[in-house]
């Protein structure tokens, strides 16, 4: 598509795509306005996965872990310290980059399937140290935090979804932006070269080591401003709320939206947070085959996820002759 | 004499980008061909259209048969040993699990067990090694066992991909020897394809010359030593 | 020192079942070169398969019999029909292919049979052993696992078609060329590691009872013993279940309480990754070129 | 699927929620001269499925209900999610039901945290959060949430009653837990230490489980090993049958209770053995469908043709097809008490005005009762005994 519209029209529509955003909330209700605002966390946490695993080829069954963390941190700051709910973002970014920076130097040392097996182990023991008894005066044990939903402020003319929709969708544009000049450039250039040929990265000067745990934190650190969001959006934090199904969950995103993509991260951002809801309306007997069904035949058609997809088809479009 | 293999209109290629355009040749029953050519002329690839190992249009014959649609494990079913380019060693095998591979899809156990028997004495060194792990032979060696693994499926034509590639001087002359051997005492006619030309054409009785894809030159192997641009451009004299 | 004794007889037992199901892993490992996820709800089906005919008054090792050769053409077709389209596409498009197969078995097998957990008759006598630490079941599970152990060193050892399945496995190319249908190795190596699985479900289910999350746990720990053994390696894949299941139960008990045992176990096993990144027996190749 | 056909009737209700409703009635959303909509929130996927037959079982009722002429003349239209028994999905489940389906009130939403993330919503909104199905002890605090109601006697109450028990039989006990870790397990233990209060260094041993454990065989060698002769089993049916089993296998003989949630003679005991299970202690409320003591109960024969005409799919032998059938028929009592006043205040206000309310497959001798102050439903329970076929009543119901 970019080459067919050229650099001009990518940018017109991503301000169209942009317009469209804000209008939606005043044309939805607010059951409507909070789903979407939960999509664009979800986002969030899938470009920050996607950087990892799609860009530099380092597979994690366990970002969900990031999630809580970020989520935890936001609630915590919230809850005890009466820190504002928007200050609490940057702060769980933070520690997550920090979190993701430590996990990854270990985590060099195992590649492909071990790597899976580490990452894995992080989500089984998140859920376990949330509810940890010397953890609990923190994480508030197995009953979790509630926090409250913020208002929005100067007075503006719009309800606590509404506004939060807002604030997430600035935070989105913010982190894509981010991501996009990170990977644009050098730095996504040496990711893909250590995803495709280490050996040869080495060779052309690219520390490797520092790369790739610098990777872990990064991509922890967009996956924890989702969680924090995700605390805000839902009001509340709890150890059932990040499962290893979670981290599978933010996995099935990336690879259904299309690895190593940045619009991949919206189309598999709506996925996950709609499909399921499809599922349970076909099926209450069994919402899960249905979903299952839903995951296979994605992968069926589009291998390469919706954004595979629509790159191929952009591409036949350009090599297609002009018409009359 | 008769071909045992006949192709003609081979086209072939990777993706959307066509390597091969339109070769014919043919090899002789019992004897030896060559495919000439330089680093990317499409070698390899045809000896992969011919084996079945990539989609080709055109039509290839085996002994009057067409083969040209079949899967590449129901072309090797047919007699036909393909000996890679990098020797498509089961490295993580040992030497004897290699050959015992080779002879798969055969089932006269007396046979294979002769066949072992005669490989071990074309190659000794294959018997001395024969429990050792195929990866950890030599490149020379591992050649040997490319070469004994595709002589114990008994084939009747063999696709050799570069055997000279990265051995010594010596090892090279042996190996030539010993497929010189194999096709005059056996009759196993041979496709052979070869960057060093002086080798290649002492052994064949045909050679072919392949240019970007495209076969310039054909006709017997004296003819082609013959040939000034063929010796100003392959055999350096 | 008489508890420490019996945490460590009854970590081999449950270890044993931890073995069995590692093996399965191996076997479409060495197959394909993928983890299935998918194979513990896969034991978990052909485990209810087997109560079916149990239920339909078939004797047990009829029963028994039939399970693992439905199971074994049911993981053909599997392989045949829903992981051969998305052969050729990226690795993780696979692995999204295996949590879809995971979540329909265990939906499908919830709406057939219920969420209520059903008790599965062992072939062992109930009798316990060794004081009581042991059961008669939970060694014949052990037993079993070196059985089947020992079965697949001789098939992959000495027969045409195992070496054929490692050839596959190793190198596609060269075997096609030696006129091996890799194709249906792989198909072979679904259906044996579902048979597997089949055999691994039916000794779980008497002591965990049947349920449609039966497998969840269990393979979690298969997966990290498989890992922790050697994922090629079927052996170290039952050294691994053995270890994994005495070090959970040593580290439950005397390291950190049973709030954190499972943490513990998986640092120590990712702990043992780091000193030897292929497992404890996995094989590092030795190649020149 | 039964569920869903209740749902078809959706337009022809919002055609006839444009009328103004007659003088003497009044409605809030979700309520009409012809229909009442409940919503509803379960796990039909995920881990946590097993509780989704309370949700199917509560739908089957309300399908009886309306084949017999509905509530003071309307239909329930019960429109049921699935949560996958996460508390964020919870949460956009429920506002659907409550901002999109508008559903007059939220019934059985399950799981503790999958209620404590809608606590706050429903009662900012104003919304009924009735009988929630879950037994912690946080449901019942009229003052500051005030439309939420909890229905099952709770976890703590029910681990009280077993302290007291042993304080008063056995009080030289050496007592081990097994707990599930989890808000559950958790509460169930609190509520027990609590009932022990200064004598809760009886407890000389804990042991806790997670879900995803394949066994629970290692915490059992653990808590015998203590030499306990007393054994508090708070585990779900799965890992209370290993327990019971197991711990006849390793030839331990403590006096042992188990909790209420995993006492099903067909489910939980006869998986682990009949023989293994005489002498368990346990408690109840409800009747137990696969008890031999009820075959010929009238109550339980109703309940099993109900099961066999409106519920064909589920399982006899789940006793949460009797607790979805009892949730249910408390809700139908609210809703006729309400007649023609269905606002949700007077939901509130009829669900807080229940007095001695037994329902068939309640214990005998036990009643639903609530009041402005009391928003804990069901809160007795009777001790039973197994004896290797039933469960033996003995004592009279007690509360916490």
């Amino acid at each position: 598509m970019a080459r067919l519209l050229g650099p001009d029209g990518r940018r017109v529509g991503l301000a169209l795509l942009l317009l469209a955003a804000c209008v939606l909330p005043f044309l939805l209700s607010s059951y409507r306005t909070f789903q979407l605002t939960s999509a664009l966390t979800y986002a969030i946490a899938l470009v920050g996965l996607n950087i990892l695993t799609g860009w530099n080829g380092q597979i994690s069954l366990g970002h969900g872990a990031f999630y809580a963390i970020g989520a935890y941190v936001a609630a915590i700051l919230m809850d005890r310290f009466g820190v504002p709910y928007w200050a609490t973002i940057p702060v769980a970014g933070f520690v997550c980059l920090g979190a993701g920076y430590l996990f990854g130097l270990p985590a060099l040392r195992l590649e492909g399937l071990y790597l899976a097996l580490a990452t894995f182990a992080l989500a089984l023991a998140t859920p376990q140290l949330l509810k940890w008894k010397h953890l609990e005066e923190w994480t508030g044990g197995v009953q979790g935090i509630v926090i409250l939903k913020p208002d929005a402020p100067f007075g503006l003319p719009l309800d606590q979804d509404q506004w939060l929709y807002f604030f997430t969708l600035a935070i989105t544009v913010l982190m894509f932006w981010l991501a996009r000049n990170l990977l644009a450039g050098r730095i996504g250039r040496a990711l893909v070269a250590i995803r495709e040929q280490p050996t040869a990265a080495e060779a052309m000067g690219v520390d490797i080591a520092f790369y790739k745990s610098m990777t872990f934190g990064v991509s922890a650190m967009f996956t924890g401003v989702a969680g924090a969001l995700g605390a805000i959006v839902i009001q509340f934090v709890a150890p059932d709320s990040f499962t290893l199904f979670l981290s599978i969950t933010l996995l099935v995103g990336i690879v259904v939206g299309g690895l190593a993509s940045l619009s991949g991260a919206i189309w598999g951002a709506l996925f996950i947070q709609f499909i399921p809801n499809v599922a349970d309306h076909i099926s209450k007997a069994a919402p899960w085959a249905i979903y299952g069904l839903f995951l296979i035949a994605c992968m069926y058609l589009m291998p390469t996820g919706v954004a595979g997809l629509l790159r191929a088809a952009a591409a036949r479009l350009d090599r297609a002759p002009p018409g009359p | 004499m008769t071909a045992i293999l006949e192709v003609s209109g081979l086209t072939a290629g990777y993706g959307a980008s066509p390597v091969l355009h339109g070769l014919d040749f043919d090899v002789p029953v019992g004897g030896v061909a060559t495919i000439l050519g330089a680093n990317g002329a499409g070698k390899t690839t045809t000896l992969r259209a011919v084996s079945g190992l990539i989609r080709a249009a055109g039509e290839v014959r085996f002994a009057g048969e067409r083969i040209d649609r079949l899967a590449a494990e129901d072309v090797a079913r047919r007699g036909i040993a393909h000996v890679p380019d990098g020797r498509g060693t089961f490295v993580q095998l040992s030497v004897e699990e290699n050959l015992r591979l080779g002879a798969y899809v055969r089932r006269d156990p007396a046979g294979v067990a002769r066949d072992f028997e005669r490989v071990f004495d074309l190659f000794p060194v294959l018997k001395e090694r024969r429990r050792q792990q195929a990866g950890t032979l030599s490149g020379g060696e591992q050649q040997m066992l490319a070469i004994s693994r595709a002589l114990m499926l008994r084939p009747r034509l063999m696709l050799m991909d570069e055997p000279s590639f990265g051995l010594a001087p010596l090892v090279v002359r042996e190996i030539f020897r010993i497929m010189r051997m194999v096709n005059r005492e056996e009759g196993v006619a041979i496709l052979l394809v070869e960057q060093n030309a002086s080798l290649a054409l002492d052994l064949a009785s045909r050679a072919f010359l392949l240019e970007t894809g495209r076969l310039v030159v054909g006709g017997s192997a004296a003819d082609l030593k013959a040939d000034d641009a063929v010796r100003r451009s392959y055999l350096g004299y | 020192m008489e508890a420490f004794l019996h945490q460590v007889l009854s970590g081999l037992a449950t270890g044993s079942i931890y073995a069995i199901v590692a093996l399965a892993l191996v076997m479409i490992y060495q197959a394909t070169h993928l983890v299935n996820f998918a194979q513990g709800e896969m034991a978990m089906f052909s485990t209810y398969l087997a109560w079916t005919m149990l239920d339909a008054g078939f004797p047990y090792w009829l029963a028994f019999a039939g399970t693992v050769a439905l199971s074994f053409v049911l993981g053909v077709a599997i392989e045949r029909i829903v992981i051969r389209p998305v052969e050729k596409a990226p690795v993780l498009a696979v692995v999204i292919v295996f949590i879809g197969l995971l979540v329909i078995l265990n939906s499908v097998a919830g709406w057939i049979y219920t969420y209520t957990i059903k008790s599965f008759p062992s072939p062992f006598p109930d009798r316990t052993i060794l004081g009581g630490y042991v059961s008669a079941h939970e060694l014949g599970v052990m037993a079993v696992t070196m059985g089947v152990l020992a079965l697949l060193f001789l098939f992959f050892r000495f027969t045409p078609l195992g070496l054929a399945m490692r050839a596959a496995a190793q190198n596609p190319v060269s075997s096609r060329l030696v006129g091996i249908r890799v194709g249906w190795m792989l198909a072979l190596g679904w259906g044996l590691a579902a048979a597997i699985g089949a055999v691994a479900g039916m000794l779980v289910a008497p002591i965990v009872f049947l349920d449609p999350n039966m497998m969840a746990g269990i393979l979690l720990y298969g997966f990290a013993a498989a890992l922790l053994g050697g994922i090629d390696n079927p052996a170290g894949a039952v050294v691994g279940g053995l270890a994994v299941g005495v070090l959970e139960n040593l580290s439950g008990a005397y390291l950190v309480g049973t709030e954190l045992k499972l943490t513990v176990a998986l640092v120590l096993i990712v702990g043992v990754l780091l000193v030897r990144p292929s497992g404890l027996f996995g094989r590092v190749v030795v190649s020149r070129v | 699927m039964r569920i869903r056909t209740l749902a078809l009737p959706l337009a022809a209700a919002a055609l006839l929620a444009a009328q103004p409703a007659a003088a003497q009635k009044k409605y809030s959303p979700g309520a009409t001269d012809t229909e009442i909509k409940v919503g509803n929130v379960n796990p039909y996927s995920g881990p946590a499925s097993a509780y989704g037959a309370i949700g199917k079982a509560i739908g089957a009722y309300f399908a009886k209900v309306n084949d017999e002429g509905g509530i003071n003349g309307r239909k329930i239209n019960y429109i049921t999610l699935d949560d996958g028994y996460s508390p964020p999905k919870a949460v956009e489940q429920t506002r659907r039901l409550v901002e999109q389906d508008q559903v007059l009130l939220v019934f059985q939403p399950l799981g503790t945290p999958s209620n404590t993330a809608i606590h706050k919503y429903m009662n900012a909104k104003k919304v009924p959060q009735l009988f929630v199905a879950t037994g912690a002890t946080k449901w019942g605090d009229p003052k500051r949430y005030p439309w939420t109601m909890g229905w099952q006697p709770n976890y703590q109450t029910e681990g009280r009653i077993y302290a007291r028990y042993i304080l008063e039989n056995k009080p030289a006990a050496k007592i081990a837990v097994l707990y599930q870790n989890d808000d559950y397990g958790k509460d169930y233990l609190k509520g027990f230490k609590d009932g022990l209060g200064a004598k809760a260094s009886m407890i000389v041993a804990e042991a806790s489980y997670e879900v995803t454990d394949p066994t629970v065989d290692s915490q059992m060698v653990s808590l015998k090993a203590s030499g306990a002769d007393t054994f508090f089993n708070i585990t779900t049916p799965k890992f209370a049958a290993q327990a019971i089993r197991k711990a006849y296998d390793i030839d331990w003989k403590p006096v042992q209770f188990l909790n209420n949630v995993s006492n099903s003679v067909g489910s939980v005991l006869t998986p682990a053995g009949l023989e293994k299970s005489v002498g368990l202690i346990s408690s109840y409320y409800l009747k137990d469908p696969t008890d031999p003591q009820w075959v010929k109960d009238p109550a339980y024969l109703d309940w099993l043709a109900w099961m066999k005409k409106y519920n064909p799919d589920a399982n006899l032998n789940d006793t949460f097809n009797v607790y979805g059938y009892t949730a249910a028929q408390t809700l139908v009592q609210v809703l006729k008490q309400c007649g023609d006043d269905l606002t949700r205040e007077n939901v509130m206000r009829q669900a807080a005005n229940l007095k001695k309310v037994a329902l068939p497959m309640l214990l005998p001798g036990i009643t639903i009762d609530t009041g402005p102050d009391d928003f804990y439903p069901i809160e007795q329970m009777q001790l039973m005994r197994f004896n290797g076929k039933t469960w033996d009543a003995f004592g009279q119901p007690i509360g916490g």
